[in-house]
């Protein structure tokens, strides 16, 4: 097995045993408060900290130290992955191909799950037990096992848990999986001798993608949290924000050549501070001019208001580019010179084989920054007084006045620091990607997606949130049935999660329930 | 008039940990003129929401006229008869007054000619005293005017069951004689009402029955004076210096 | 002392709720502004803490004029506000709760852990829940949140809205006592509006009566002895 | 405007162009049609305009903006023949619009030269929407022509190219649009029957992160013969540049084709950095055989946009030309027969080289085997394959490699770190 | 302005103010039927306001939905393309039922069949995406209706073998007149029938019980349950009907009435936004208000693509023309953009507003209670004088 040096190296510096110790010794110690009022205990704690370090590195550490409740679903959904993930193997090995997709439709698949939503959250009330949840662990269960949960939950009528979902859901998942691997043989995600590096390799994609796309949904939710609005706006200044960084690298480069006479590039790495700032400073003057008077009861129907006026904005943004930066294409240069991180092929036996692994290095550094970045903005906003006071605000705006905050500078803050995150990952992402001023309409798809499903206003939900909008389009792409569609319904697949998020639980995984 | 009978089984709701109501049961078959009170956040409220349809009982059953109402939309428990006002007026802000008439008006007879309906509303405005802001925007209206605009709204639907949940609140005194007359002449009609207040005397003078909510249950069940002499009441609401 | 000369106050353009009205809390003391539900209790508290603002009329704190000033900065004059909707941060701790109660000294580490460690003294059960969310607490917990954030900056005069609504009578008579203490041991100027009119008159110091908008009567809490015919007339 | 040196009569003869100025149009290429349009008019009316029977007449090209939509460049198109009363049309980007507007200008009796849109349809006489449909035109079409390629006479080329160097396994991407669909039918179609195999990827204009798609080749057992890249503007830049920074192609094992936007070698450059020697076909003149005028051209070109120019421009310019030269030859700017006649009759040397019309009302039977397409159909656009060697190199310098005829720098194919 | 208040009140004594609006509809109802009479307009002004006229219907739909109903839906555009999509394809391969082998083919439907199976099916999409929104308000019903009009415009791409893909579907043509003048003179009536029928067609929704409690709903729609008003009911069927009206306008317009072929490109999220801004600057509480609003936009956007100023007296610019040229092609949406956005901050019911606002005499009667207001502005007095 050959590995590049670097990546040995990275993984070193981004995961691997470094990491394990810092989680193993940073998660008890600072956490305690909240792990309390979660209920989980210290060791459990510690063999978080030494698996997500060990795993994922800073992000391991940081999630679970911020949201101490992921930990034991984390855990959760990574066991029944697994488990998932081996049982369809051996079962789509030994299933005859022609059999199982009749007899699923019996015993569980679209019809069960229609069946048990409508039975079952009656049933719940019936009883006098809690219905909440009900009808998405109905719909996934019936799904999953068709009948059996429905006796199942008929008869116990048991609390419904976030544990749960997690379980019903992959079984959803385990069904489809396994019906694919029986019946398309020929494909990569089920099929070839490499179809977990392949898996590995596709989820891989997802994760570097879906925590640059976090980046932007973050900002989203910020807005979202303190204002209780969705920003319309957001592609057009994470477009614009790629613009400044462009412009400023572009001239800051030519100014520099010519005052030292050498020929000098910036880094674009300093793109993305410069987009930060002056986008900062347009969102807080369009809130101040447009937003404010929403919030001193001047306007009637605020959410209703804040969609339009926000759209006005991008579209004003988004055709002011096209006519200074015209529609041809532009890029900047890389931020490393590294093209890519390579885990090389390597056979074992006839039936399995690892690797290729690519990882694209300007991306991992793009990663990376978001990364960096989101935990900046968490560590902002749980343990800053800046940051406390805009939690605070978004909590309760009058007892945030009458501690002393003043609001509506903590409103102008937050739609400041949403746009000035969509700017950054703009300005992080003009070097990977080829920007055009209608750049922003694809991605604001995106982040909508994603700041719904981790629940609107939640950080750690969005991110959590992209990087699972990642994989799903990077799986969706990579395992479609018909290769040829597949990636033209990349963008779909989201999509399709999306409208089922709203459906059956608008409340996302992390949302607020709405009072 | 019509046969009246609202009856409670068992009636909870939770929000998250907190629980609202519990386990409240009691019935209403006559046209009686009944008390509810309790202090802030006993759920009289929250009571109200889950007898009208707008929340759905967490458990427990209730029968309106014959029928099963929990965890009907709001509207079917409407039309089978069970009319509310509510705590903080919900008054339909860009629609004129005669509007927000005419909406429970159409909506209960829509067969009825509008021009009658009109007729009928213009008398109860008369009645309520506000038939001089017809035509005026309901957001423009004082908050003691819109009190009296939801009990016209109600008027219109002809509910054999009335919940009024805090009518005097911000009401003027005048007013308030307004709203007793109102009260008065509802019941007469033969409606039964429920009158959730925090004003004691109104509640003392007016009501035949009287529930008291505590935390959620219901701890007392009976004409005025006997409640009033409840131990527990008075340790839960009146204070202990009321009998002193 | 603080002052209120007659003020006008009204939450749309063209409709005044306060009409007129004029009060006076002294110094050290606990004055208490009662009245029949939606007479402007609230209206007047919201005024004074600058969330209205009065179309005419002057707030006085200590002789200087502080009407229309931002409700920020009433805290840094030493004004604080419980209002009667409780207004605690639910989805923090207890702890980071009272914390936000020294926003405006925030960088004074030292006073902020001997005030938070105050409020512990006053409610032990807050600390034995300091790293619970505070949404989770009970009504009564959280309104001792409330109470405790607002003595967090060590205000001259607090305005109280209700304080005791909703809470059992065992804690409603321990927030009275509270009252009580604050004025008595701290010399707070207090300004209660309440509906338990009972027990505001029993620790009230001077009485305020509104009807719709205006004064009613006003004296001394002895001269409402006769409680029918003061309140309940 | 008197130049001094011609006297020009009252009349200024307008020609129509159309393309899309605003999106969802394709912006950027509509932006290099209308200066093409532009720049036509103006090297014309310096030459004393358009000669009728001794009398100049100047010439004025009016825009119309299709915004990519049916809908709308049938509109313009109303406004171009009615408000502005062109006499002849030229232009057109996407071949929906020029689905769409060729019934009112057949209605019209507008002459017309097409210089972009490729759907094999738009010259095709005797077309039908949909099998057992009856024909669009029955009367056949009689007013337009078209000098930019068919998508089927592009496909051949590559293909020809590719199966000359015993590519058996193919890769097509393929953007979800006009363009993209037909051309990747046809190309598909004549790799199969060349013998080689092909799997066909659709995506959506549009998306930036190809990556998930590009791993899924890159899982395959073998890796392909050759991707090819039947995507246009900024997507192509992106999907090529994964596709180097994965080294899936070009690499040892795969060659790699993207489509003719690599000739604009700034943008290229810029969007797809570090040394990405995809091929591309190119259709148009190819550098090393442009004439003085291509030389000329291509330096208003840059100088207004800093790019090498695109065939479309090219052809656009060269499109008014073409109109002007007919109407000289008929005698009339307005007589809509005669300036037919003329173009069909038409023999030039332009920036593209030699502009004639094989099938017309003057050669009406197209013989069997010859598609219907050829039908007023310029049969020469020059399709070439290139090539570059060098990051940075300038379009003009990329080695042609296909067809041979035209190959610059004797090798059919320059593999990855080699230089010919 | 002591004249304008003299020429107001010599109005509201003479004629009245209703009676003048309703006189100034009908002149300009007069002018669109005369208007492709005029021989010295083009075809081209025609095709114009045909466009104008479809706009107008889509924008006044999304103001019954948005700004009545309160349903704020960006799935607008999804609906008038499913219309025009199934026409197309019935027009092109009839119902078939491959399972049941029965099918009715494609000849056997005129193009009014297949445009009232476009509209119908409109309608029955519109049907369960309206149950679908049930729960769903504000932020999350945009979102939502996003997301549905993207999926559906990403299939319509995707399945080109069905749907023809970006080249586009065409339908019927349901005038075959050879003739272009008088066939732009055909479609003109029939699209500003079309419009007049849609509008008198909401009008009367929005003015009959229905609009009431549409309105009632958007309102509070918690309130609007409690008196009796069946919103589920309303909500579907606003959606409904709706959808139906764009799904007919999409099927007719695309029948070579306004365009020879729908495109998928018509469905973008730009294509929505466009129908939304146009009632917000026209006024999306107002049908009339809403529909003029895309009209006048739709000119004006198209009038925008080039400014020509003239300078005054023969004055000549260096270069020797005698006028200033800017080409705002780019920056009309721009502009379009700041338009909406200042409309919305400072003239929320938009631009026509108060035009119609005066004409309807509404501002009078406001006026008054102000003033009843200001006189007694003590409670009291007004319980006590109304108690008699
Ligand atoms: N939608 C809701 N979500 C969560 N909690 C709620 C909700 N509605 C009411 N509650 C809680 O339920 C309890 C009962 O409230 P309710 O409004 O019914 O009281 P009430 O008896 O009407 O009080 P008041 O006299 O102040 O009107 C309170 O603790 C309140 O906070
Ligand atoms: N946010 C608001 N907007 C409009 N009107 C309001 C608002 N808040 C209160 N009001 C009105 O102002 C009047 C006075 O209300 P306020 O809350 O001051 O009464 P209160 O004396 O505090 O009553 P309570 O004892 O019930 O708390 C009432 O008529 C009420 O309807
Ligand atoms: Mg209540
Ligand atoms: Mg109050």
């Amino acid at each position: 097995m050959v590995i590049h040096d670097t990546v040995f190296v990275i993984w070193l510096l981004a995961a691997g045993p470094l990491w394990a110790a810092i989680g193993l010794f940073l998660l008890p110690s600072v956490n305690q408060g909240r792990a309390e009022s979660e209920q989980i205990s210290i060791t459990t704690l510690q063999i978080a900290g030494v698996i997500g370090g060990f795993a994922l590195g800073p992000v391991g550490v940081g999630l679970f130290y911020f949201e101490p409740a992921l930990i034991r679903r984390t855990t959760l959904t990574a066991g029944v992955a697994i488990t998932v993930f081996v049982s369809s193997q051996v079962l789509a090995r030994i299933v005859d191909p022609n059999l199982p997709s009749g007899l699923w439709l019996l015993l569980a698949g679209p019809l069960w799950a229609a069946v048990a939503a409508f039975i079952l959250p009656r049933q719940y009330r019936a009883v006098e037990a809690n219905d909440q949840n009900v009808l998405t662990a109905a719909a996934l269960g019936g799904f999953a096992i068709g009948p059996i949960i429905i006796g199942l939950m008929w008869k116990h009528t048991p609390k419904i848990s976030r544990d749960w979902m997690i379980v019903l859901g992959s079984l959803g998942a385990w069904q489809i999986y396994t019906l694919f691997a029986i019946h398309n043989t020929t494909n990569p995600c089920v099929a070839s001798p490499y179809h977990i590096t392949y898996l590995t390799q596709q989820t891989a994609n997802g994760v570097v993608i879906g925590a640059i796309y976090s980046l932007m949904a973050v900002g989203l939710t910020l807005i979202y949290s303190v204002q209780g609005i969705v920003s319309f706006a957001h592609g057009q200044l994470y477009m614009v924000g790629g613009y400044f960084s462009f412009y400023f690298l572009l001239h800051g480069s030519n100014i520099l050549s010519d005052i030292t006479g050498a020929e000098i590039s910036i880094n674009p790495i300093w793109g993305i501070p410069v987009a930060a700032i002056i986008v900062f400073v347009m969102g807080a003057v369009f809130e101040r001019i447009f937003l404010k008077p929403m919030h001193e009861g001047l306007i009637e129907r605020v959410s209703e208001y804040a969609i339009l006026i926000t759209f006005g904005f991008g579209f004003f943004i988004e055709y002011t580019t096209l006519a200074i930066a015209g529609p041809f294409p532009q890029r900047t240069d890389r931020f490393i010179e590294i093209r890519r991180f390579t885990l090389q092929r390597a056979q074992i036996t006839d039936d399995f084989a690892f690797g290729p692994i690519n990882i694209i290095g300007d991306r991992a550094f793009a990663m990376v920054v978001g990364i960096i970045l989101i935990f900046a903005l968490l560590y902002f906003l749980q343990r800053t007084w800046t940051g406390r006071a805009l939690r605070a605000t978004s909590q309760d705006r009058q007892a945030a006045a009458v501690t002393g905050i003043n609001p509506t500078n903590m409103n102008t803050l937050s739609f400041g620091m949403g746009s000035m995150l969509a700017a950054m990952s703009g300005a992080a992402l003009i070097p990977i990607f080829a920007w055009v001023p209608w750049v922003g309409a694809e991605m604001v798809g995106r982040s909508y997606v994603i700041v719904v499903l981790g629940g609107l206003g939640s950080v750690p939900g969005a991110l959590l949130g992209g990087v699972i909008v990642g994989i799903v389009e990077a799986l969706g792409a990579g395992c479609h049935p018909d290769p040829s569609r597949g990636a033209a319904y990349k963008e779909a697949f989201a999509l399709v999660i999306f409208a089922l998020v709203l459906l059956l639980k608008p409340t996302g995984l992390f949302g607020r329930e709405q009072t | 008039m019509s046969d009246i009978n609202l009856l409670l089984n068992r009636v909870s709701k939770r929000f998250g940990g907190n629980q609202a109501v519990d386990h409240v049961s009691f019935s209403v078959t006559k046209p009686e003129l009944i008390g509810m009170i309790g202090p802030n956040g006993a759920g009289k409220t929250t009571l109200t929401n889950l007898m009208s349809g707008m929340l759905k009982p967490t458990t427990g059953t209730i029968y309106l006229n014959g029928r099963r109402i929990d965890g009907h939309p709001a509207y079917d428990v409407t039309r089978a008869g069970l009319g509310r006002t509510f705590q903080i007026t919900r008054a339909l802000g860009r629609m004129t007054v005669l509007e927000n008439m005419m909406v429970p008006g159409l909506a209960h007879r829509p067969r009825a000619r509008r021009l009658d309906l009109e007729e009928r509303a213009h008398e109860i405005l008369g009645l309520l005293t506000i038939d001089h802001l017809t035509n005026e925007y309901s957001r423009a209206l004082s908050g003691g005017q819109r009190k009296l605009l939801e009990l016209g709204r109600l008027l219109m639907l002809e509910p054999s069951v009335i919940i009024l949940d805090e009518p005097f609140a911000g009401v003027h005194p005048r007013l308030q004689e307004t709203i007793y007359q109102y009260i008065h002449r509802v019941h007469e009609d033969g409606k039964a009402i429920i009158l959730i207040s925090h004003d004691m005397d109104a509640v003392f003078e007016l009501s035949h029955r009287l529930l008291v909510l505590h935390h959620g249950a219901l701890i007392a069940d009976g004409a005025p004076q006997a409640v009033r002499s409840d131990p527990a009441v008075i340790e839960a609401y009146l204070g202990h210096d009321e009998d002193d | 002392m603080l002052k209120i000369e007659d003020i006008y106050v009204g939450y749309y353009e063209d409709l005044h709720i306060l009409r007129g009205l004029s009060l006076t809390a002294q110094t050290g003391k606990l004055t208490a502004i009662l009245g029949a539900n939606g007479v402007g209790k609230s209206t007047l508290l919201k005024a004074i803490y600058g969330f209205l603002t009065p179309h005419s009329g002057r707030i006085l704190l200590n002789g200087s004029d502080v009407t229309g000033t931002a409700t920020h900065q009433l805290i840094s004059l030493g004004i604080s506000y419980i209002p009667q909707q409780p207004g605690i941060f639910k989805h923090m701790s207890v702890r980071e709760n009272l914390m936000m109660g020294a926003w405006t000294f925030q960088n004074d580490k030292k006073r902020m852990e001997s005030k938070i460690e105050e409020n512990y003294e006053r409610f032990p059960i807050l600390r034995e829940k300091q790293h619970e969310q505070a949404g989770n607490l009970s009504g009564g917990q959280q309104r001792m949140v409330e109470i405790g954030r607002t003595l967090m900056t060590d205000p001259e005069v607090i305005l109280v809205d209700e304080p005791t609504a909703g809470l059992a009578k065992m804690l409603s008579e321990e927030v009275y006592r509270m009252l009580v203490n604050l004025r008595d041991e701290e010399g707070l100027t207090i300004l209660l509006v309440d509906q338990e009119i009972r027990e505001a008159l029993k620790i009230a110091d001077y009485v305020y009566v509104l009807e719709l908008g205006r004064n009613k009567f006003e004296g001394p809490a002895s001269d409402f002895e006769d409680l029918e015919k003061a309140f309940w007339s | 405007q008197a130049d001094g040196h011609c006297e020009f009569a009252n009349y200024t003869i307008t020609i129509g162009g159309l393309a899309p100025l605003s999106a969802p149009g394709a912006v950027a290429g509509g932006v290099a049609m209308d200066w093409a349009f532009n720049q036509a008019a103006d090297d014309i009316n310096a030459d004393c305009g358009v000669q009728i029977d001794g009398v100049n007449y100047q010439i004025d090209v009016v825009t119309g903006d299709s915004e990519g939509s049916p809908e709308r460049g049938q509109a313009v198109t109303e406004r171009l023949i009615q408000e502005d009363e062109v006499d002849a049309m030229v232009g057109v980007y996407h071949s929906a619009v020029g689905l769409a507007t060729m019934g009112m200008l057949e209605a019209n009796a507008i002459p017309t030269v097409f210089s972009e849109p490729w759907n094999d349809n738009v010259s095709a006489n005797g077309i039908r929407e949909f099998d057992g449909a009856p024909p669009r035109f029955e009367d056949g079409i009689d007013h337009i022509f078209r000098i930019s390629p068919a998508s089927s006479m592009v496909g051949s080329v590559i293909v020809d190219w590719l199966l000359s160097l015993g590519v058996d396994d193919v890769v097509l991407i393929v953007e979800n649009t006009d363009y993209g669909q037909p051309a990747a039918a046809d190309e598909a179609a004549r790799f199969e029957a060349g013998g080689a195999t092909v799997s066909k990827i659709d995506v959506e204009l549009g998306t930036e992160d190809f990556v998930p798609i590009l791993s899924r080749i890159q899982a395959r057992a073998e890796a392909p013969d050759v991707i090819r890249i039947l995507v246009t503007g900024e997507t192509s830049f992106n999907l090529t540049q994964q596709m180097a920074e994965l080294g899936i192609a070009p690499s040892d094992d795969t060659i790699c084709v993207t489509n003719q936007f690599a000739f604009q070698s700034d943008q290229y450059w810029a969007t797809v950095p570090d040394g990405n020697f995809c091929a591309f076909n190119r259709v148009g003149i190819i550098p090393s055989l442009f004439s003085d005028a291509a030389v000329e051209l291509n330096a208003k070109y840059e100088e207004a946009w800093g790019d090498i120019i695109p065939s479309f421009a090219m052809a656009s310019y060269d499109a008014v030309h073409i109109v002007a030269d007919a109407m000289e030859r008929a005698g009339s700017y307005s007589d809509a027969a005669a300036i037919v006649a003329a173009i069909e009759a038409t023999d030039i040397d332009l920036s593209q080289g030699r502009y004639y019309f094989e099938y017309g009302a003057h050669n009406p039977e197209l013989p069997e085997g010859t598609p219907a397409f050829m039908w007023h159909q310029w049969p020469d656009p020059i399709v070439t394959v290139m090539q570059y060697y060098e990051p940075g190199q300038s379009g003009l310098d990329a080695a042609v490699i296909y067809p041979e005829v035209y190959q610059t720098h004797g090798t059919a194919y320059i593999a990855p770190g080699t230089s010919p | 302005m002591a004249i304008l208040n003299r020429i107001e009140s010599a109005i509201d004594e003479s004629i009245g103010r209703r009676r003048l609006g309703y006189a100034l509809l009908g002149l300009i109802i007069l002018f669109f039927l005369w208007f492709p009479n005029d021989a010295s307009q083009s075809n081209y002004a025609k095709t114009v306001f045909i466009s104008g006229f479809f706009y107008a219907i889509m924008s006044s739909s999304w103001a019954l939905l948005a700004g009545i109903a309160g349903q704020f839906s960006f799935g607008h555009m999804a609906f008038m393309g499913i219309g025009a999509y199934v026409a197309g394809l019935v027009a092109r391969d009839g119902i078939v039922f491959a399972s049941l082998g029965i099918g009715i083919t494609a000849e056997s439907f005129s193009a009014i069949g297949t445009i009232i199976i476009g509209t119908l099916i409109a309608g029955l999409v519109g049907l369960v995406i309206g149950w679908l929104l049930l729960r769903l308000r504000s932020a999350y019903l945009a979102l939502f209706t996003i997301a549905f009009s993207e999926l559906f415009r990403i299939m319509m791409l995707t399945e080109y073998d069905y749907t023809g893909g970006s080249n586009g579907l065409s339908l019927r043509p349901l005038l075959q007149i050879a003739d272009i003048d008088a066939a732009r003179q055909v479609e003109y009536y029939l699209m500003f029938a079309l419009l007049i029928v849609c509008l008198l067609a909401m009008y009367w929704v929005a003015n009959s019980p229905i609009g009431l409690f549409l309105r009632a709903m958007r309102e509070d729609e918690d309130a609007a349950s409690a008196l009796g008003v069946n919103v589920v009911r309303y909500k579907i069927l606003v959606f409904v009907f709706t959808s139906m009206i764009v799904g007919l306008a999409g099927a007719i317009f695309y029948s070579d009435v306004g365009s020879e072929r729908i495109i998928p490109e018509q469905l973008e999220v730009l294509q929505m936004s466009l129908i939304i801004a146009y009632a917000v600057i026209g006024g999306m509480e107002s049908l009339i208000g809403a529909a003029a609003g895309a009209f006048i936009s739709r000119y004006l956007l198209e009038a925008m693509r080039e400014v020509v100023i003239s300078l005054p007296l023969g004055l000549t610019l260096p270069d020797g023309s005698d006028a200033f040229v800017w080409e705002t092609g780019a920056w009309r949406f721009a502009v379009f953009g700041v338009v909406m956005v200042f409309t919305l901050r400072y003239m929320r019911n938009g631009l026509l507003y108060p035009i119609i606002t005066w004409f309807s005499g509404r501002d009078l009667a406001m006026q008054e209670t102000v003033a009843k207001r200001d006189d007694d502005d003590d409670l009291d007095e007004q319980a006590g004088a109304s108690d008699e």
